[in-house]
């Protein structure tokens, strides 16, 4: 649709980036929540009294009423595995030779994403109970990397 | 009701609270990498600023010349109808002296930005680049001012291509 | 206020892996004068509002919005643009009409994907940046997750998975936009590698570049403008937990939410009976299953089924993605959903050549966000 | 059927802090769940959600209206985020203006948010992404650079000194010196304080820009019938009005916004006003730079051209004089966090109008109120007129 040609000297492309760095704080629910991850290896999460429903991670507001929340509850290291995948596909896209086990483990009403470990693939099924395996407390910096992974319940 | 409000949220933090460990954070970077198309436009564009000529392109219904060429006018949304070879001069529509650099860093000897009007676009059609060989104390809007560009062999189809506009030596 | 909103104009360019001969400008310049030409008319003169929609990231600048009016016909007008899919954009069009202050608004959407070169990483900055991204995990992760429970919750397979594959991409032999058509079989999906499992990499939709420009009017100007215009009778829109620690992670809340209010405005009291033909979000193949079912289609659990029986085959129950859908034109980032109405709008003014559906005389459109989000809209169209 | 008129019946906001503890989401759900509070509503209330927020650098996250959006109240609602850059947190309402006249909904949430400090180390940076990839990005522009520049033309074109501009700075700085938000209120600062202060880009000194910042905004609108039986002293969306000029901002007369003429116009043709000078009672114009309030107000048809400053150095702009401009404070006392700081120019109208600005209420029972943002590249403007 155009009445001019292209140059044929012209170059294809323009390469360049879009330079965003970032420093996120943790805000006013994650700040104690993974500070509690940190000091204690407690899991935490708020529960909303009007829903009746228990956010985990914690969260300072209800996303259904937007009341806000303070009533605290410990909702243990031991969830359930709701849903899990194998992931064969790095962050950039590249393949995996060995897949990174990868779940949803429900707390309360919410849960966790996590990676599982100590376990080969075929063991993974819905249901499981799974256990937070925490680093060693010296080495936990307030991050959701302070858990190692998720591992069967030992019985 | 509204006027009730006495207590506004917001919790304020000092640099200092991040680097005393008060609060907890994290870091992280975006790795966004693009090869945007460059066209017909902006393609041929690049391709004469390789060779040293600033283009532009002609609508043959609102009768100007733009610049960067584009291959359709905005205005009356027809196609252009030809490219047209700019001369590498033209007058400041406007500048600034900038001691602070991009990423906030402080510069003792300022840039000096401007839009430029190229001579043989249309009245008010100007690219932004840079000044250069000029105290900056005698920078004014309208004055005349030439491209100085990078050596042919150093060209790269680039804005940068020019190394900045130095004024004109009125005789 | 203005009641009746018509689609009269349509106009896309695309759809191709890749499109190095023009620049998004000029890309979607030409869609939009296919589109202004169909409609009849000239955008400088009669179109009074525009709405684009876009992403920075998507986009590699910041305020994209800045480079969104020449190429449609806006400058020095009322244009913006809404961070949605292309059915959040026609909702906002027809939202502007309604209010009785515009009678003609144009809606643009576009990818240009092929220029994303990280767009793994590009993706992945959308996750949660305290709980999720520390974790570095390809995005897919999210619908490997989705799809392992759709399929637990509902007894579902891989197989009626793929058979969307197989339908949609056989589909596309037909449309002459589509670049991904291909006769497949059920081996040639299953046997492809595995991305986050179960989700194979067949399963995905390829992304394509392109764009797509609608024009939009009021009753009365549609009426003068076209022959054929195509009505909406109801759009709706809805989002569930953006959190991945608080959504349903089987069913698509936000598809089940977004058609109740698209089907209260239209009056649909029973979608299969009601409506004739569909073209439903499959950039992951097993969402087109989810979204039969949150759609009301069928019962859950059965939408599988009925594409393995072919019932959602072209010449069946009822046509799903006849176009080729996603697998078939490509991922078209935020286009999507305008390429899922395009194909509605050529239905029903009986200009879709060779996949020509008989008697078709009401359409539904439904799109999603893609990973991470739970945003997804619908959108209801009749001749 | 006539459209449905459109009330805004409530607001809450945070205040704006040059770095905020709260995540983005916090601060988008403390706005929204203060406006709640403030009208006595609750989520089941709220028919659709609008979201409003800059670009996805700052909060540092791709499709980050999907990200904030519980924080905003959009679990399983109608949701959708407008953007047009600076102009946003004046466009946003705009936005909620159309769902509710449209007929779709009648109640809907309006929030607009920002958190520039989540750009790090410094969200200036950010800036240097909005200019084109191709052919200004390689120069490694500055964002001061534009304002700069366009500062210089419009004080070349109309002779306008910076002393002229600088007392737009002072009593900006000085009128949020009164607000519970602001981050540089400052009673006591004087037209050499901002004279002498650094250059950064000349013409563009320390004092004459708005701080980055982050914060929250939210308001509610409700269709009229509804709007009656929440309160009895509604404030009324009489117009709304946005332009977007051309991308090629190289090729556009810079001493004058037209696109801001243009959205101005279509505002006050909606609200019926023919003389604005008259009709409009209290303007806040987008201040984001001093030189930009004269601009705006320039295109707002409220001053003539290249007279603007006239409105402050005789006294109409201050909060006793005849068109109290920015009695909020602005963006240069209040703070910039630029989604959100456009929204908090329509609270601001909203507490005016209605008698509830406390020491910022300006006297004599105003009637009738326009607010202005502007943004993407130096390209948008974007109006609401508000009256009782």
């Amino acid at each position: 649709m155009t009445l001019l040609q292209r140059d044929p000297k012209a170059p294809a492309s323009w390469q360049g980036e879009l330079p965003v760095t970032n420093r996120y704080t943790y805000g006013l629910a994650g700040e104690k929540f993974f500070r509690t991850i940190k000091d204690e290896g407690h899991i935490l999460g708020t529960h909303c009294p009007h829903c009746d429903h228990t956010y985990v991670p914690a969260a300072a507001f209800c996303e259904r009423c937007l009341r806000k929340l303070d009533e605290w509850v410990d909702v243990g290291t031991i969830g359930d595995v709701v849903t899990y995948t194998f992931l064969y596909v790095s962050l950039d896209g590249s393949p995996l030779e060995k897949p990174e086990i990868v779940a949803f483990i429900r707390f309360g009403d919410g849960g966790l994403i996590h990676r599982l470990g100590e376990i080969e693939p075929d063991q993974v099924e819905i249901g499981l109970m799974v256990e937070a395996v925490f680093k060693p407390k010296s080495k936990r910096i307030g991050s959701i990397l302070d858990i190692k992974h998720f591992s069967p319940v030992k019985i | 009701m509204t006027a009730k409000i006495k207590e506004f949220p917001g919790i304020s933090l000092s640099e200092q609270d991040f680097t005393d460990g008060k609060i907890l954070f994290n870091f992280d970077k975006l790795n966004g990498i693009y090869a945007w198309d460059t066209g017909v436009g902006i393609g041929s564009y690049l391709a004469s600023l390789k060779a040293g000529v600033i283009l532009g392109s002609h609508c043959p219904n609102c009768r100007k010349i733009v610049v960067p060429p584009r291959t359709f006018c905005e205005f009356c949304y027809r196609p252009m109808d030809e490219f047209v070879p700019l001369n590498d001069s033209g007058t400041v529509n406007t500048f600034s002296l900038c001691y602070v650099t991009w990423d906030v860093k402080r510069i003792k000897q300022p840039e000096i930005p401007a839009v430029i009007d190229i001579d043989g676009a249309s009245p008010l059609h100007g690219i932004m680049h840079m000044l250069g060989e000029i105290d900056p104390k005698k920078v004014k809007i309208g004055m005349r001012v030439k491209a100085v560009w990078k050596p042919a062999e150093e060209r790269q189809g680039s804005i940068n291509d020019i190394l900045y506009f130095k004024p004109i030596k009125e005789v | 206020m203005h009641d009746r909103v018509a689609i009269v104009g349509v106009g896309c360019i695309g759809f191709r892996p890749s499109t190095p001969e023009h620049s998004y400008k000029e890309m979607v310049y030409e869609a939009a004068m296919r589109a202004y030409t169909d409609a009849g008319v000239d955008p400088r003169r009669d179109v009074e509002s525009f709405v684009t929609v876009a992403e920075d990231f998507h986009e590699g600048t910041s305020i994209f919005d800045e480079y969104t009016p020449d190429q449609i016909g806006g400058a020095l007008k009322p244009v913006h643009t809404i961070t949605g899919d292309g059915l959040h954009g026609i909702a906002t069009a027809y939202m502007l009409i309604r209010t009785g202050q515009f009678d003609i608004v144009a809606i643009e959407g576009h990818s240009k994907a092929s220029n994303i070169k990280t767009l793994p990483e590009v993706t992945a900055y959308a996750q949660d940046p305290i709980l999720n991204r520390p974790l570095k995990l390809n995005s897919h992760f999210i619908a490997g997750l989705e799809m392992n429970r759709y399929l637990f919750e509902t007894d579902s397979t891989r197989e009626q998975c793929a058979a969307v594959v197989i339908k949609n991409r056989f589909n596309a032999l037909s449309n002459s936009l589509a670049p991904y058509g291909a006769n497949l079989t059920l081996e040639d999906v299953l046997s492809g590698p595995v991305i986050s499992w179960p989700l194979g990499s067949r399963e995905i939709a390829v992304h394509a570049d392109g764009a797509i420009v609608m024009v939009l009017a009021s009753e009365e100007k549609a009426l003068s403008l076209s022959d054929k215009p195509i009505w909406i009778l109801g759009t709706g829109w809805n989002n569930d937990s953006p959190a991945l620690e608080n959504r349903d992670w089987a069913h698509s809340k936000y598809t089940e939410e977004a058609a109740r209010m698209a089907y209260r405005q239209a009056g649909i009291n029973n979608p299969l009976e009601a409506i004739d033909i569909a073209e439903v979000d499959d950039t992951y193949a097993y969402k087109e299953l989810q979204a039969l079912e949150a759609l009301g289609f069928c019962r859950e659990g059965e939408a599988g089924t009925l594409t393995l029986e072919g019932f959602t085959s072209p010449d069946s129950g009822l046509p799903v993605n006849v176009s080729g859908g996603s697998l078939g034109m490509g991922n078209l980032l935020e286009a999507n959903g305008l390429a899922r109405a395009l194909e509605i709008v050529l239905q029903l003014r009986g200009e879709a050549g060779p996949r020509q559906i008989e008697n078709v005389n009401l359409g539904l459109a439904q799109s999603w966000r893609g990973v991470p989000t739970t945003s997804g809209a619908v959108l209801i169209l009749a001749n | 059927m006539g459209m449905q008129k459109v009330a805004v019946v409530g607001a809450g906001m945070t205040k704006f802090v040059r770095r905020a503890q709260e995540t983005a989401k916090e601060l988008t759900w403390e706005a929204a769940h203060m406006a709640l509070e403030s009208c006595e509503m609750t989520m089941d209330d709220i028919e659709a959600v609008c979201f409003g927020t800059a670009p996805d650098a700052f909060d540092g996250v791709h499709l980050n209206g999907e990200y904030v959006s519980d924080g905003a109240g959009a679990w399983r609602k109608p949701y959708m985020r407008s953007y047009v850059g600076g102009g946003t947190g004046v466009f946003v309402p705009i936005q909620g203006w159309y769902h509710i006249a449209s007929g779709l909904f009648d109640v809907v949430m309006v929030v607009a948010e920002e958190k520039m400090s989540s750009y790090y180390p410094h969200a200036q940076a950010a800036f240097m992404t909005i200019f084109d990839h191709t052919t200004e990005r390689p120069l490694k522009p500055n964002l001061l650079w534009i304002f700069a520049m366009e500062m210089n033309r419009y004080m070349t074109t109309y002779g306008i000194s910076k002393a002229d501009i600088a007392q737009v700075a002072v009593q900006h700085k000085r009128n949020a010196a009164d607000h519970p938000c602001a981050l540089l209120g400052d009673k006591d600062i004087t037209l050499q304080d901002i004279l002498n202060s650094e250059v950064l880009a000349w013409p563009v000194q320390r004092l004459d820009v708005s701080p980055v910042s982050d914060g929250a905004v939210a308001v509610i609108l409700a269709a009229e019938h509804i709007a009656k039986r929440i309160t009895d002293k509604p404030v009324w969306i009489e117009g709304v009005g946005w332009h977007l000029d051309t991308s090629y901002w190289t090729n556009r007369e810079l001493a004058y916004p037209r696109y801001v003429e243009y959205a101005a116009r279509m505002a006050y043709d909606m609200a019926g006003i023919k003389e604005p000078r008259k009709e409009i009672n209290i303007a806040e114009p987008y201040d984001p730079f001093d030189y930009k309030a004269l601009h705006h107000l320039e295109g707002l048809q409220l001053a003539e051209r290249g007279k603007a400053a006239e409105l402050y150095s005789d006294g109409t702009a201050s909060r006793s004089g005849n068109m109290p401009i920015c009695p909020s404070g602005g963006l240069l006392g209040v703070g910039n966090p630029i989604a959100a700081a456009g929204l908090m120019k329509i609270a601001e109208l909203f507490w005016q109008l209605r008698g509830e600005a406390g020491a910022r209420q300006v006297p004599g029972q105003p009637r009738r109120g326009v607010a202005q943002a502007w943004g993407d590249l130096m390209q948008v403007g974007t109006v609401v007129v508000m009256g009782k």
